[in-house]
């Protein structure tokens, strides 16, 4: 049904997909994986010759026969959607933000003289009916990702390509929209062709499992044995980057004695307006500890971790440190702050992109007026979170890094304050699968090295899994359990946490 | 759907185009431009110079002056006559005078008009200053109309006030609120007014049963300009016939220009240069900052004698305007004065340099005496040339200028409280000589509190003031005469301001349009801005074949023509795009 | 280089010979032959020898009083544009960074001033003030800056919302420091494009307080020049030399600082 | 709630411009009275008592309650030169300036968002490089120095001033052409501007689009390129061109002072010029709270309208 032939793309002089040969047959499910700039993106576009202008495109592309790349304009409309449509990545976007999307569920129908009625659509993706008057900003993002699965089945399409569908999701939601996803497949025997950057999603829904790096198709086969058995060294880094909850293996923390506290929280309440953010939480990290703090996007988890650096004004309670409360202004919040350093989800953004890595981490020292021997202190910093030699990284700007580069800038900053405590709000989130390892070993190794206690902040159950020594769950503002890693993981006595562990998509 | 809407429009535009102006015997019509706004149609509200000379055309005075030499002549009145101790004055309304609405005009009318303006303040508002003296005003007929004023007055023949008709505004409840705008308007000029659109135009239509006879033609317009430009442009183009007030360059542009007529007139206006004398109040407190070498007659003079009267004239004046001597400009001749050879300061640097010497204003090491400020008006052309040449010549003879060209009411506030050592001012003078003269005497300097003053120069001088005191009395016209160039001899000697011209009226006049106007004086005189409603009136239209208002349309046509083409070519386009829409993206 | 980068040069390659004309035509040009007092040549004459551009009603060389106006007209531009995105810039962050009653009576009098016609005001700003250049600088900045900080509030509150800033305040990090290290870097670029179209809009407004009679008109500036077109009645006597001139001058060198600006503003903003 | 908030504010900004307008205009010099009594015979006593009438005799604080009280009832007090309520006089000229303005608007927005979309759909087209081109350059040409050219240029062709002869038929017909006739200049002058602006803000404002995905997506459903500009950018991309419309209405009515001028077009900004020679304070302040009332309605309508082109801004 799909074949692609020798497929090769450049833009300018930069190839970003490099002879790629793969075919699709009806009814198949295949899963293209691979890093963000590994190509990917790039070839489901190419089926529907939606590349920008400036794309080269060489080799064949044939859909059911025909190459896409000589069509004429009015054939090329007339087999998009019809024969082949497509779940783009980010729904908020994709579609259009000021019309409802009934109509434009419909729009193609029309547009293809397709018979059908936008309910039984919508009613095929689980969405009650009033929804197509909706707008796209009106519907939750898991209500966008089906209607987006809705409109791709509108002209009834032999061959659907999904592009990252459940990215950003929260995993609960995920995991349902993914079986709306694999219901349809298999209901309609739908060709599908899904792209993500997770390992774990693909193996949830794909038979087949391709894996892209940089340009090229590096390994192809059933999904299991290439989890399994992986040839290519790239794709055992991405199984790798993937622990299984509950497997020794991917577990990495050591186990610590039962340490005293270094931080505690002691009922704190914090609301925005008239919403209750968090409710009455107690907590407690002890020196040199690992705490995972898991929940769903909402649950107050990222609020809960403002609150205890002072970036926020809690309505109640109190956090104690190293056995005194901590102030709320002035000199002896600078202080504390010195003592507790945060780790921002992205480091892109996290860094100023004016200001050079050497800038960046001295920052910390300026602030504190610990000038003297900065160049000594920064040095070490940067090295410390293995960026070694320091020299060749110190006069970079953050754009020419890499992420896992920057993110370890990040933790650079705050390393050459002497923190004893870092509170890293998903610290791993927006990296690639293959560095995120490198990250965590080095989270641990600080750890190890320095006593240095952390509050890991994640949705991620399995990097709770492979780093924490507790776990705290927090559903709507309050901790409906916390405990060690491998009682709360693998005994779960709430039933939020089972579900999220339900959730979690297994290899 | 798009090709429909296209046709549509074009089919609109052909139309639009086809249909001509309706042009079915049309009235002859005389169009005058303005460029001062009117500011009321009521005639006891309206001071703006556009307004009073409107209104002279709707309404008669009681006495009027005559074209040919601007001599006192019938208006409402066509018998006067004093008491022996000059106190009442009783004044003829012959019959067969009538309102424009057929009423007869009568003496009722007149005393009306004036107890109007001597019981209610606001009626005093534009010309109050003529009754102010004013005792009682009595009609003991329907022809005659006695006047008695507290003091005997000289200018009883001279009364610039519209007389109301009686009928009309007895009705009226408050003048404040009043706006005359009944159209037609009922009055007793030569011309009726039918329509006002502020800020657009004013229509009269002519009084046919206008007592000295009917105009020569149907309607006169007034139309609105911004600026004398757009209005000089009007001329050129024929829209308008009738210009003033034109900037000499303009008056030059239209030189040779088929169909019109220029006509340089004699200005009732003088341009004076104020040197600050040491303005005091009426208590004789010293007031303002002008410089204090100002007060040394000696040197005023020295600076007068500085400046080339003629040079002035040539350059900023272009030669529109006669070298500047007395109060009185030429136009007005029996009052105008000359200096005579003795007494005229002839330009001479070097000996307004010598007489600074004397004076002791010896030059400093770098060459200067002291230095002075020079106030003007912005905007206005002759002030904003004038003020490089003052400051060449001042400079020439050691005297530093520093010239500030200020808004309208920042020059005023200035001038008023004495902040300036040098100013430019002008006045319009009236027939009657008796206020551009008031102006300089010491009562009309500011009181005590400095408010309240209305002296030009805060000229206060015993002489002068003597010799004014004596004219208001003098009733022997040559008396009279020989007193008033006495003053402008006495305000030639002591300076407190230089007149620097006396500058040219500059009308033109479509000459295709209207072969003759009257001017007054006869000789040399101006067409707009008279004492009177002479130039108007007595308009006489040209033997015209077509009117040539078709001109006009062409641009309508040139207009339509590219919108159709527009909409053709887009027509075109539309179609060829729907063919290849299977090619294209 | 791309289009946008020539044409901001071009534009930079005017602004260049204009400020070169701004600056040596005082010390070159006679003052004595821009004197209307000393000039001998005829008023109005149409280009020619002598005149490459006639002259004006006064005799004077039209192509003198160009020269001598570019200086007025350009300094006029600068300074207004300095002040405006002066005010502009200190309000922006002021009202973006703090929070709280000072922000909200800023942005409210931001907001007013974004309501008034700027003309009106700059009118009648000009007409209570003296007359001068300063008055024409202050009626201009006075009334074009809410723009400039709307938009540097904006900028503000982008770059406060970034991780970065929370990083820098996490840190310890008090008010001047994250002012001074993270807003204020991110923000110059962005006030430097600002103040380049704000030049251009100076100009435009120059001209027009000039045109109407509000300029100082003991100087010469392009304004100036065509409000003296217009008073001597450049219009009925088709004297297109003394009416087109300045006119040109003034859409070239808006032209050119437009073009920079956007050049700049294309260097400056992000390439997605 | 946020509608409130937002007449609320409106309103407060127009309580301002009403403070503004009366202190600012007491500051500019001179004495109104002696103006308009200038070049007249007038005794003090006569100039005392027109101060009394306009009661501008009393203390500053007396004049403003009794200016701020009136205004609540709509009442902007008398003009000095007019000798007519304010009011009255301006209502008479919005119907000339709304004329100009609301031809000039009309043309300006359809052509400028016109040529703004085309420009921008085919970027770097020889259209777009023409139309930003000349966009730019209109955009700095000094409005009345256009018109100057333009009356120039002309010649004959058209009149150079007013809205209508005063000779014309008084049939609607040839009064509707004698108008047209004369509008043809003054809006031309100020179409040229505004449009460059309309365009260019368009141009950028679907350039901003153009990269969106939902315009992918538009695309894969098959539809062709002028159905996804016409349906799927266009009024994406319009929203802030038509805030930006409703924001410059309110200005472009100042803004016409200058054409107005040149064109001595009977409308607000050539009474605006007139009353700033008196000073006439009450006119000046109520063309300012007028033409300021103005901006901040547009502002509203504005918002309003947003709220109800864009779905995604909910005004409750």
């Amino acid at each position: 049904m799909l074949e692609l032939k020798n497929l090769s793309v450049h833009y300018g002089p930069k190839r970003v997909v490099s002879e790629v040969d793969l075919t699709l047959a009806p009814g198949q499910t295949l899963g293209l994986a691979g890093e963000s700039g590994s190509g990917k993106s790039t070839v489901a576009m190419s089926v529907l010759r939606l590349l920008p202008r400036t794309a080269r495109v060489e080799g064949e592309i044939l859909l059911d026969g025909d190459d896409v790349r000589t069509m004429s304009w009015g054939r090329l409309r007339a087999v998009r959607w019809a024969s082949a449509s497509i779940v783009f990545q980010g729904a908020m976007h994709s579609l259009n933000p000021v019309r409802r999307v009934g109509d434009q569920i419909a729009e193609p129908m029309r547009l293809h003289g397709t018979r059908g009625s936008v309910t039984e659509l919508l009613e095929q993706v689980e969405l009650p009916r009033e929804k197509a008057r909706a707008y796209p900003h009106e519907l939750s993002g898991g209500q966008r990702q089906r209607v987006m699965i809705a409109m791709a089945l509108a002209c009834g399409p032999r061959l659907v390509i999904a592009d990252e569908p459940t990215t950003a999701l929260d995993v609960v939601v995920q995991a349902q929209v993914l079986a709306v996803l694999k219901r349809l497949v298999a209901e309609q025997d739908l060709g599908l062709l899904m792209i993500s950057h997770d390992l774990s999603v693909l193996a949830e829904t794909c038979d087949d499992l391709a894996v892209m790096h940089r340009g090229e198709l590096v390994e192809r086969g059933r999904t299991r044995e290439v989890i399994a058995n992986p040839r290519h060294p790239h794709t055992a880094a991405l199984t790798a980057a993937f622990p299984v909850i509950g497997d020794p293996a991917h577990r990495w923390a050591d186990p610590a004695p039962a340490p005293e506290p270094l931080l505690q929280v002691r009922d704190l309440v914090v609301d925005y307006g008239r919403t209750r953010a968090v409710d009455g939480v107690d907590l407690t990290i002890g020196r040199g500890e690992i705490v995972a703090l898991v929940g769903q996007s909402g649950s107050g988890k990222t609020t809960l971790a403002r609150t205890i650096m002072g970036l926020r004004k809690p309505s109640s309670g109190r956090v104690i440190f190293d056995g005194a409360e901590v102030a709320r202004s002035g000199k002896a919040l600078k202080a504390f702050r010195r003592q507790v350093q945060l780790v921002l989800q992205d480091p892109s953004s996290a860094l100023n992109p004016r200001h050079t890595v050497f800038d960046a981490v001295a920052e910390g020292l300026r602030v504190h007026g610990l000038a003297d021997d900065q160049e000594a202190q920064v040095t070490a910093a940067v090295e410390r979170a293995e960026l070694r030699p320091a020299s060749l990284y110190l006069e970079s700007l953050p754009h020419e890094l890499s992420g896992g580069q920057q993110q370890r800038v990040v933790i650079a900053g705050a390393l050459v304050l002497r923190p004893r405590l870092l509170v890293a709000d998903e610290p791993v989130a927006s990296l690639d699968a293959s560095v995120r390892g490198e990250i965590v070993a080095l989270l641990l190794r600080l750890r190890r090295e320095l006593g240095l206690a952390s509050l890991i902040i994640t949705h991620d159950l399995g990097l709770a899994w492979q780093i924490a020594d507790r776990v705290a769950v927090m559903h709507q503002g309050k901790i409906v359990e916390q405990g060690s890693v491998e009682q709360v993981l693998l005994t779960p006595s709430h039933d939020y946490t089972r579900a999220l562990l339900r959730a979690v998509p297994q290899v | 759907m798009r090709v429909k809407l296209c046709a549509l429009l074009a089919i609109a535009t052909t139309l639009g185009l086809s249909a001509p102006p309706a042009s079915a015997q049309q009235p002859v019509v005389l169009k005058v431009a303005i460029v001062q706004q009117i500011d009321s149609m009521n005639p006891f509200l309206a001071v703006f110079q556009s307004s009073t000379e409107i209104g002279r055309l709707m309404y008669d005075y009681l006495t009027a002056y005559t074209a040919q030499d601007q001599s006192v002549t019938e208006g409402l009145a066509n018998r006067w006559q004093p008491s022996p101790d000059r106190l009442t004055w009783t004044f003829t309304v012959p019959e067969g005078k009538k309102w424009s609405d057929g009423v007869p005009i009568t003496a009722r009318d007149v005393a009306f008009t004036y107890n109007l303006m001597l019981t209610d303040e606001v009626a005093r508002t534009a010309n109050g200053s003529f009754v102010t003296n004013f005792a009682e005003v009595t009609a003991p007929d329907d022809r005659t109309v006695v006047i008695r004023t507290k003091t005997p007055q000289v200018t009883m023949l001279a009364l610039d006030v519209p007389i109301v008709p009686e009928h009309v505004w007895s009705k009226v409840g408050s003048i404040k609120d009043y706006a005359n705008d009944q159209m037609p308007v009922v009055g007793s000029g030569p011309f009726v007014l039918s329509e006002h659109v502020p800020g657009q135009f004013i229509k009269l239509q002519a009084n046919r049963t206008y007592w000295r006879g009917a105009p020569k033609y149907d309607e006169l317009h007034f139309v609105y300009f911004q600026n004398s430009d757009a209005a000089v442009q009007a001329l050129a183009k024929g829209e308008i016939d009738l210009v003033n007030r034109m900037a000499p360059a303009q008056f030059d542009s239209l030189q040779g220009k088929a169909g019109v007529t220029r006509n340089k007139a004699m200005g009732r206006r003088f341009t004076e240069l104020m040197i600050n004398p040491g303005a005091q109040t009426r208590t004789g407190e010293l007031i303002g900052d002008g410089s204090p070498v100002l007060r040394d007659v000696r040197v005023r003079r020295a600076l007068a004698q500085a400046i080339d009267l003629d040079a002035l004239v040539a350059r900023v004046n272009l030669g529109y305007a006669e070298k500047g001597a007395g109060l009185v400009p030429p136009v007005f001749g029996k009052y105008h004065w000359q200096p005579s050879a003795a007494e005229a300061r002839t330009f001479d640097p070097a000996a307004a340099g010598a007489a600074l010497d004397a004076a002791g204003y010896p030059r400093k090491a770098d060459g200067t005496r002291f230095p002075l400020r020079l106030i003007g008006r912005a905007g206005r052309a002759y002030d904003e040339q004038a003020s490089e040449y003052l400051k060449r010549s001042m400079s020439d003879i050691g005297v530093p200028l520093d010239v500030r060209l200020v808004s309208d009411n920042q020059l005023n506030e200035s001038t008023t409280a004495a902040t300036y050592d040098l100013a430019f001012s002008g006045w319009s003078t009236n027939i009657d000589p008796d206020f551009v003269l008031s102006l300089h005497t010491c009562a009309q300097r500011p009181g005590a509190d400095g408010k309240g003053g209305t002296t030009d120069t805060y000229f206060c001088d015993e002489t002068y003031d003597r010799l004014y005191a004596q004219q208001l009395s003098e009733f022997d016209e040559a008396r009279r005469v020989e007193i008033v160039k006495q003053m402008q001899a006495r305000f030639y000697d002591q300076v407190p301001a230089v007149v620097l011209a006396y500058e040219n009226a500059l009308e033109g006049y479509r000459s295709d349009h209207f072969a003759r106007f009257t001017t007054q004086p006869a000789q040399g005189g101006v067409i707009m801005a008279q004492n009177g409603m002479w130039g108007y009136y007595g308009a006489e239209p040209a033997q015209r074949t077509a009117q040539a208002a078709s001109s006009g349309w062409t641009g309508f046509a040139v207009a339509g023509g590219v919108v159709a083409a527009l909409v053709a070519a887009f027509v075109v386009l539309a179609r060829r795009r729907r063919a290849t829409a299977g090619e294209r993206e | 280089m791309n289009r946008m980068g020539r044409t901001g040069l071009a534009g930079a390659g005017v602004l260049a010979v204009a400020a070169l004309v701004a600056l040596v035509a005082p010390l070159l040009i006679d003052a004595d032959s821009l004197d209307v007092t000393r000039v001998t040549a005829q008023a109005w004459q149409p280009p020619g020898a002598g005149h490459w551009l006639g002259t004006d009603h006064t005799g004077r060389s039209v192509a003198l009083l160009m020269a001598q106006g570019t200086g007025t007209s350009l300094f006029v531009g600068l300074t207004a544009a300095v002040l405006s995105v002066g005010i502009g810039t200190l309000v922006g962050i002021v009202s973006g960074h703090f929070g709280g009653l000072l922000a909200g009576t800023l942005l409210r009098v931001t907001d007013f001033f974004l309501v008034l016609p700027a003309l009106v005001l700059a009118i009648a700003l000009s007409t209570v003030l003296p007359r001068g250049l300063g008055t024409i600088v202050l009626a201009i900045g006075l009334t074009s800056w809410p723009s400039t900080a709307r938009m540097v509030r904006a900028q503000t509150l982008t770059i406060e919302a970034r991780p970065f800033v929370e990083r820098a305040r996490a840190l310890g990090g008090g008010h001047g420091h994250v002012i001074a290290r993270h807003v204020v870097p991110s923000v110059v670029p962005l006030v430097l494009v600002n103040a380049t179209l704000a030049v251009a809009s100076a100009i435009v407004a120059e001209s027009t307080l000039a045109f109407l009679g509000l300029g100082d008109p003991t100087r010469i500036s392009w304004g100036a020049m065509l409000h003296q077109a217009q008073l001597h009645g450049a219009v009925p006597q088709q004297a297109w030399w003394y009416l087109l001139p300045p006119g040109l001058a003034i859409v070239v060198v808006v032209l050119a600082f437009t073009l920079v600006g956007r050049a700049l503003e294309a260097v400056v903003t992000p390439k997605r | 709630m946020r509608l409130a908030g937002r007449f609320g504010g409106a309103a407060l900004s127009l309580l301002m411009v009403a403070v503004l307008g009366f202190f600012l205009f007491r500051v500019v010099p001179g004495d109104p009275v002696v103006s308009m009594t200038r070049g007249r015979p007038s005794t003090a006593a006569m100039q005392a008592e027109l101060r009394a009438q306009f009661g501008l005799d009393r203390p500053l604080h007396e004049q403003f309650w009794s200016y701020f009280t009136s205004l609540l009832q709509g009442d902007l007090g008398t003009s000095f030169t007019f000798r007519r309520p304010v009011s009255d006089v301006i209502l008479e000229r919005l119907g000339p300036t709304l004329l100009l303005v609301g031809t000039a608007t009309l043309i300006a927005v359809l052509l400028g968002l016109w040529l703004g979309v085309r420009a921008a759909w085919r970027r770097d087209s020889v259209f777009d490089k023409v139309t930003t081109g000349v966009s730019l350059t209109l955009w700095a040409v000094p409005t009345f120095w256009l018109g100057m050219l333009l009356m120039m240029v002309t010649g004959d062709l058209f009149p150079s001033r007013g809205m209508r002869d005063t000779d014309t038929a008084p049939d609607f017909v040839s009064q509707a052409l004698d108008v047209g006739h004369h509008l043809v200049l003054p809006s031309v002058t100020l179409v040229a501007v505004v449009c460059a602006e309309y365009a260019l803000v368009m141009r950028s404002s679907l350039l901003e689009e153009m990269h969106a995905p939902y315009l992918t997506t538009a695309r894969a459903k098959g539809l062709r390129d002028d159905l996804v500009r016409r349906r799927h950018a266009v009024p994406n991309a319009v929203l802030p061109a038509i805030t930006l419309v409703f924001l410059r209405f309110g200005l472009v009515v100042a803004g016409a002072i200058t054409t107005e001028t040149v064109f001595s077009w009977p409308g607000l900004g050539l009474l605006f010029y007139d009353a700033l020679t008196g000073p006439d304070y009450f006119l000046l302040q109520g063309l300012l709270v007028v033409t300021a009332g103005a901006v901040v309605v547009m502002n509203l309508l504005a918002d309003l309208l947003h709220g109800v082109l864009d779905p995604r801004v909910k005004v409750v």
